[in-house]
């Protein structure tokens, strides 16, 4: 029988499917229902916001963006 | 001949010359019409003599420059100026002349190294390469049944690139093939060395030399050059251009030459305005497409009645239906495969495209929608013209007859004027329309410019038009809509088949 | 078919089949329903259709249509259905035929025919009203209404001044409406705008008036009004004549009491409370009628937003390639939207300049805003002298502002529905294709016969048929 | 959420169709409906014409619609309404609709959808002032229908249309920019599809053929297609009209059928078109009548002067019956402007002067070819 289940697909590149990996075993796989292939994952509807969320604070820890010297004007 | 007389242009016309189709006549019009109103207010005359007489009055004027306009110009408004500007690209010379619907004509493209000049952009051999594919197209859109030849000036020789067909593909293949090689072996044609005019005049007169007589024979010379390498002495080929009733127009992207006027005009019968210089890209496209159109059929000085061996002749054509089949099978034009086609209708050879010669019996096939497409060059749709305040207010027009857009309104006028105009109508009336048909003279021989009134008068069936409508039915359509939407009792006439209104 | 109505039609397309039935029974709203609704090849259908004495076959319609043209048909019939206007049959020979819906074939005619009494398309006042109003007046009380809602979500976020003085003519239903639609949230007593709001406010005026309207229809159950009345006078509106007053004594009670809602909108004006009359707006007469596809009323659609008082609806921004951005206008409500994204420097009489930054943008991303919605925002509103360029913002401002969202956002998510446990490689393949056709599919994985949809309910019943059809 | 990539953003933009005029000539010919009454009155056609005219406006917010009546005696507006005495600006739009102050009153129905009523109206007022405009003098006249003028008329408020609706125009502030490309301002942002149909009943149209080519011609020009709906009568014309601008041609078996043959036929507008099959002319006849005879023929002869076609090569004296220039036989029996091989090219040049080209001699240019 087909089964179809709700959910957010979010299309990341792999170094980012990491993150959510790792995002997600910290926190009793709350987040992710399926993995799906290399670039997609299946997320709950309801936790998409909480997990972008979690993933901006950690690229922010991780990734030193170059200091961005926009204010030239 | 002045461009006023808008009636049918009999056999009497025919010892004056045509000026031509391009700038020159307008202003010699303006310089006679100054005239002519004198003389006819002062003898009312028959319509018919009334213009009878200008031919030779105009003939007589020299032309005078007409600086008269620069007045009117400042006080106009925007909007006027580009009305005018639109109306400009109006073909200004409406009468219904004889014109060579049968052309044969020799393109004479300039390959020598001045053509890599970058004046434009890239080049000018690129530019001139662009331009004349779109103009071959545009050529036979025009003129189905021509025929045409391409012929290239490269380093002191003419080299041919397309034999004389009617067939537009194989010419713009063949231009295309100057630069991109079809063949691995061939090098693409770059421009190089001189430029012969003598050699390109004497091998397209070669190549016009078995055309019909019915046919006009033209070369058309793109030129960016300054000077002409010739073996001979050119002037001897202008003579036997000439004498082969030859007619040369040279599009010049340099300084005008010498020579390249007197070839213009001796085989213009001295008319120069064929000779004409491209400035720009733009002008090189617009002055390459105004050629499209037919020229006018000039009589020579020496017959003044009807020749002996007149030249029109009667041609023998096929008009092919069309068939489709479920097999392919081979065209008897180039040899391919194809599932339909047109079967020739005296030999059933199959061709698969229109118009074309038949490959096997030499009669010429076509569609009689192909032969339609010069009627509008035959039968000209004339130009209307300008409506003043007091005609729009006498006609009352207050929306273009065909686009039903409104026209600005018509100011109110003083009580004074209404008198004293009708005081001229009923004069007019009395005039038996002699004063309206001066008037419309007056309004006729001038140049083309926008109206006051933003309305624009059909003469035959005094319709008011719009700017746009009045730009699309003389450019795109050829038709009036305002004769065409009235029953015009003159047209039960002629049951031929050929009844035109488009007046 | 715009975004406007492509939202009405998500709404429609949810309805329970008894709405439907009974929207049909309106001429009016078949009609709006058939102008705005339907995607163009399902009107093509449906007109052909219409005057048909026989059910019209599924052979001969797929022989109508091109080969390449079978994934729009797909999409036409899948939303035709879903609707309820066509309605499948077999005949014993197990061939398809469709059939248009009785009620909405009658009602369609009859508005084409203009026959039956239905009076659906309003009841012109009979009485001249002695105080009638100008068509210009109606702009302008539309216009004030609707800048007022929009000011009171926009103003005090971007912590104008004077937001509270101008916000305070928004009645308290329509601010409980924005707080129930989820456009803004109270927060320590102060309205805050959210994504959704954002989103809103940045939308064409037609758009957002139906999204408006929607949160309104969701909320009518509640308010005990019957969805079917509201939504059959939101169509009514959409067919009446500008200028026009229109008597209410043949309105229903729960229209009267929409009258009152939608007076605060500005989208129908009423002398009084009580007035026997009302008159549509312009906000009302382009609901049914895509104002972007309509040249001439595009500008007066522009002018309720844009309240450059000197009566140029034209667009007012213009941007350059080093990102300045100066924007005509001296209206706060735009001064407010255009800082939501932009770095704002300096303001004069008639005239705003700023620059697109990397901050300002990803603050815009960070609350909700889409690049896309920002371009798209610029684009519609370019002053002319930038719209004689295709495209009409600088090529490089556009990737730059795209590219300053990707960096804050490098997932793309989408919700929908995952499919999965087939049970053969050929249910999986039809269910695919046909999932493919209808526009819906975005990801699939054929190894694991998995495959994700944004929209499920077409497919659903796509799947019962099919085992209906088995079973 | 928003796609990644740049080219969502393009999608999202053009949505929609674009807004289509169609332009509707009914031939309103006398004669043929006398005929066709007992089938089909006129009346009936004109309640069914009324019915696809709101499907086609109910078709597009954008929709457009412009009719046309060609009539024995004349072609007259039916809608838009023409004004010749009062002035009043009209909307044609459909959502809009401004009442025309004075001329027309449109009674309030609330039965009917305002946009609709009001071109029902119009049209129907013309029409009944068209038709009693029409003396028995007027039937006498002619047998047949100004097609060419009413075409003439549907083209040139169509170019109109398409100019107002070109951004290009409505920029008053650079008119050169709008002139430079008047001619191929197909940039424009809403650009306008329009298309022609012609509901035609009359037989014989061929003393316009003329006019109706160059109509044909500009049309396939600008790409509007003429689509004909063929009641009764036969015309080759017609069917190269449709033929050559791609259009769709029709000729129902049973009049009576005619709404049916509307809706489905002929509401596709373009956009539509791309995706469905449309029925065509087929096999057209692009035969030529000639002009002596009326007779069809496959190998005609042409005068190179005017391009008369004519049946048999031994005219009056040899003088063509449309321009009366002297024609040379000998041309027409040689046959062909063909181009000789170069072979053969050199053996004449030495043979001497060949007939073929008359030294020094121009056509005589003494007669023009047209009658005003």
């Amino acid at each position: 029988m087909v089964k179809a289940t709700r959910g957010t697909l979010v299309k990341c590149d792999a170094s980012i499917k990491a993150m959510l990996l790792d995002i997600d075993s910290k926190h009793r796989n709350d987040f992710i229902i399926e993995e799906l292939d290399e670039e997609h994952v299946l997320v709950k509807e309801t936790k998409i916001a909480e997990l972008k969320q979690r993933l901006q604070s950690m690229m922010k820890e991780r990734l030193k963006e170059p200091e961005s010297s926009e204010s030239e004007s | 001949m002045a461009d006023s007389d808008y009636s049918i242009d009999g056999e009497d016309a025919s010892d004056d010359e045509y000026v031509g189709p391009k700038a020159g006549s307008s202003t010699r019009a303006q310089a006679s019409s100054g005239k002519r109103k004198a003389q006819a207010t002062e003898i009312p005359k028959p319509r018919k003599l009334a213009w009878e007489t200008e031919p030779s009055e105009a003939v007589a004027n020299p032309v005078e420059a007409a600086e008269e306009i620069d007045e009117e110009v400042l006080e106009k408004s925007v909007q006027e100026r580009e009305e005018d500007r639109k109306r400009k690209r109006l073909r200004k010379d409406t009468k219904p002349f004889q014109r060579g619907i049968i052309r044969h004509v020799v393109l004479v493209l300039d390959l020598s190294e001045t053509m890599l000049e970058r004046d434009m952009r890239p080049n000018r051999y690129i530019t001139m390469i662009r331009y004349t594919q779109e103009y071959v197209r545009e050529f036979f859109e025009q003129n189905p049944i021509s025929q045409m030849s391409v012929l290239g000036m490269h380093d002191g020789l003419c080299i041919r690139v397309s034999e004389l067909s009617g067939n537009p593909a194989e010419h713009i293949a063949a231009i295309q093939g100057l630069r991109f090689p079809r063949s691995l072996q061939d090098l693409p044609k770059e421009p190089k060395g001189s430029p012969s005019l003598q050699n390109a005049l004497e091998l397209a007169r070669a190549m016009l030399y078995h055309t019909p007589s019915h046919g006009t024979r033209e070369v058309i010379i793109v030129f960016g050059s300054l000077i002409s390498l010739d073996p001979g002495d050119i002037h001897q080929t202008i003579k036997a251009c000439v004498r082969d009733r030859i007619r040369v127009s040279i599009v010049g992207m340099s300084a005008r030459l010498r020579i390249c006027q007197e070839i213009v005009s001796r085989t213009n019968a001295g008319d120069e305005s064929e000779y004409v210089i491209a400035t720009d890209q733009e002008l090189l496209r617009e002055l390459l497409l105004a050629t499209t159109t037919p020229p006018v059929i000039r009589s020579t000085e020496d017959t003044t009645t009807t020749p002996a061996e007149s030249a029109a002749a009667l041609m023998m054509m096929g008009f092919p239906s069309r068939v489709v089949e479920d097999v392919p099978t081979m065209c008897a034009c180039h040899g391919n495969l194809t599932t339909g086609g047109y079967t020739c209708s005296r030999c059933s050879a199959k061709v698969c495209s229109l118009p074309v010669t038949c490959p096997s019996c030499q009669l010429t096939l076509l569609l009689s929608t192909h032969l339609a497409r010069s009627y509008h060059h035959l039968f000209p749709l004339r130009n209307w013209v300008e409506v003043s305040w007091e005609r729009a207010r006498e006609r009352g027009s207050r929306e273009c007859v065909s686009c039903l857009s409104t026209f600005p309104e018509v100011p109110p006028e003083d009580v004074d004027d209404e008198e004293m105009q009708d005081g001229e109508r009923l004069q007019s009336k009395m005039d038996g329309d002699a004063a309206r048909q001066r008037r419309m003279d007056k309004e006729d021989s001038e140049e083309q410019k926008a109206s006051e009134s933003a309305r624009y008068e059909c003469r035959a069936c005094e319709s008011h038009f719009c700017i746009d409508c009045d730009m699309f039915c003389h450019l795109v359509l050829h038709n009036c809509p305002g004769c065409l939407s009235m029953l015009n009792p003159a047209s039960e006439v002629q049951e031929n088949g050929d009844v035109v209104m488009t007046g | 078919m715009s975004a406007s109505s492509s939202q009405a039609l998500e709404y429609l397309e949810l309805l329970p089949r008894q709405t439907h039935t009974k929207l049909y029974e309106q001429p009016s709203t078949v009609l709006a329903i058939f102008r705005c609704m339907l995607p163009h090849l399902a009107k093509t259908i449906v007109m052909a259709m219409l005057y048909m004495p026989t059910p019209f076959a599924a052979s001969d319609l797929d022989a109508w249509f091109r080969p390449d043209g079978k994934r729009e048909r797909e999409k036409a019939l899948a939303v035709l259905e879903q609707l309820h206007i066509v309605v499948p049959q077999q005949d014993a020979h197990r061939r398809t035929s469709y059939e248009l819906y009785p009620g909405f074939a009658r009602s369609l005619r009859q508005a084409l025919e203009g026959s039956g009494t239905h009076r659906s398309f309003g009841v012109p006042s009979s009485t001249p009203d002695p105080k009638r109003v100008t068509v210009a007046f109606l702009d302008e009380y539309a216009r004030n209404q609707w800048e007022n809602i929009l000011f009171y979500m926009v103003g005090s976020t971007v912590g104008l001044a004077n937001a509270g003085a101008l916000a305070q003519d928004v009645n308290e239903g329509t601010k409980a409406l924005l707080r129930a639609g989820d456009f803004v949230k109270l927060a320590h007593g102060r309205v805050s705008i959210t994504r959704a709001g954002f989103t809103f406010v940045l939308q064409e005026t037609n758009a957002q008036v139906w999204s408006l309207l929607i949160v309104y229809l969701k909320h009518a159950p509640q308010l005990s009004m019957s969805e079917t009345d509201v939504l059959s006078f939101l169509f009514m509106l959409g067919s009446l004549e500008l200028g026009q007053d229109y008597t209410t004594s043949t309105l229903s009670a729960t229209q009267l009491q929409m009258l009152e809602d939608l007076s605060a909108f500005g989208i129908v004006y009423r002398s009084s409370k009580d007035a026997l009359t009302f008159y549509p707006t312009r906000l009302a007469v382009t609901l049914t009628s895509d104002s972007g596809a309509l040249s001439s009323s595009e500008p007066l659609a522009k002018s309720l937003v844009s309240s450059n008082r000197d009566g140029s609806a034209q667009g007012f921004i213009i941007v350059e390639t080093n990102y300045r951005l100066y924007a005509y206008t001296s209206s706060l409500l735009q001064i407010a939207v255009l800082s939501l994204f932009t770095k704002l420097t300096t303001r004069f009489p008639n005239l705003v300049s700023g620059k697109l930054t990397k901050e300002s943008i990803t603050r815009a991303v960070k609350l909700g805003i889409s690049s896309a919605q920002i371009l798209s925002y610029l684009t519609s509103h370019a002053h002319p002298q930038m719209q004689k360029t295709q495209p009409f913002l600088p090529p490089t401002v556009m990737d730059q502002i795209r590219l300053w969202e990707y960096e804050g956002e490098r997932v793309e998510t989408t919700n929908g529905f995952l499919m999965k446990e087939f049970s053969s490689e050929s249910e999986y393949r039809d269910v695919l294709s046909y999932a493919e056709s209808l526009g819906v599919l975005v990801w699939k994985s054929d190894a694991k016969r998995l495959f994700f949809v944004d929209r499920v309910e077409q497919i659903s019943l796509y799947l019962q048929k099919k085992k209906n059809r088995s079973g | 959420m928003n796609g990644i990539d740049g080219t969502d953003r393009q999608v999202k933009t053009d949505e929609g169709p674009p807004p289509s005029l169609l332009a509707v000539v009914l031939d309103t010919n006398p004669h043929a409906w006398a005929h066709l009454s007992s089938t089909l009155p006129l009346s009936s056609c004109i309640a069914a014409l009324l019915i696809f005219i709101n499907a086609h406006l109910a078709s597009g917010n954008g929709n457009e619609v412009a009719v046309i009546a060609s009539h024995s005696h004349r072609a007259e507006w039916l809608y838009p309404t023409p004004h010749t005495t009062s002035p009043s600006h009209r909307s044609k739009l459909n959502g809009s609709t401004s009442s025309p102050n004075g001329t027309i009153k449109i009674p309030e129905n609330p039965n009917k959808y305002r946009p609709f009523a009001t071109v029902e109206q119009s049209l129907l007022q013309n029409f009944s002032a068209l038709l009693s405009s029409t003396k028995e003098a007027h039937l006498a006249a002619t047998p047949t229908t100004l097609i060419g003028g009413a075409l003439s008329l549907a083209l040139s408020y169509i170019a109109k249309s398409v100019l107002r609706h070109s951004p290009v125009d409505t920029g008053i502030e650079n008119p050169l920019s709008a002139l430079a490309d008047s001619e191929s301002s197909h940039t424009a942002r809403v650009p306008l599809t329009s298309r022609i149909l012609i509901v035609s009943v009359s037989g014989d149209l061929a003393n316009q053929y003329i006019p109706v080519m160059n109509s044909i011609f500009a049309a396939q020009r600008k790409r509007i297609p003429i689509d004909i709906l063929k009641l009764a009568g036969d015309t080759v014309l017609l069917q190269q009209a449709s033929d050559a601008t791609g259009g769709v041609y029709m000729k129902p078996e049973q009049p009576e059928g005619l709404l049916q043959y509307l809706m489905m036929g002929f509401l596709p507008d373009a956009t539509a078109r791309r995706s469905l099959v449309m029925p065509s002319a087929g096999g057209v006849d692009f035969r030529a009548a000639c002009f002596c005879h009326r007779k069809v023929v496959d190998i005609g002869f042409v005068c190179s002067v005017c391009l008369s076609i004519f049946c048999e090569p031994n005219l009056p004296d040899n003088l063509c019956l449309t321009c009366g220039s002297y024609l040379s036989l000998r041309a027409a029996q040689t046959a062909t402007p063909a181009l000789i091989p170069r072979k053969k090219k050199k053996k004449k040049r030495a043979g001497g002067g060949d007939s073929a080209t008359p030294g020094g001699s121009t056509p005589a240019g003494s007669s023009t070819p047209m009658h005003l």
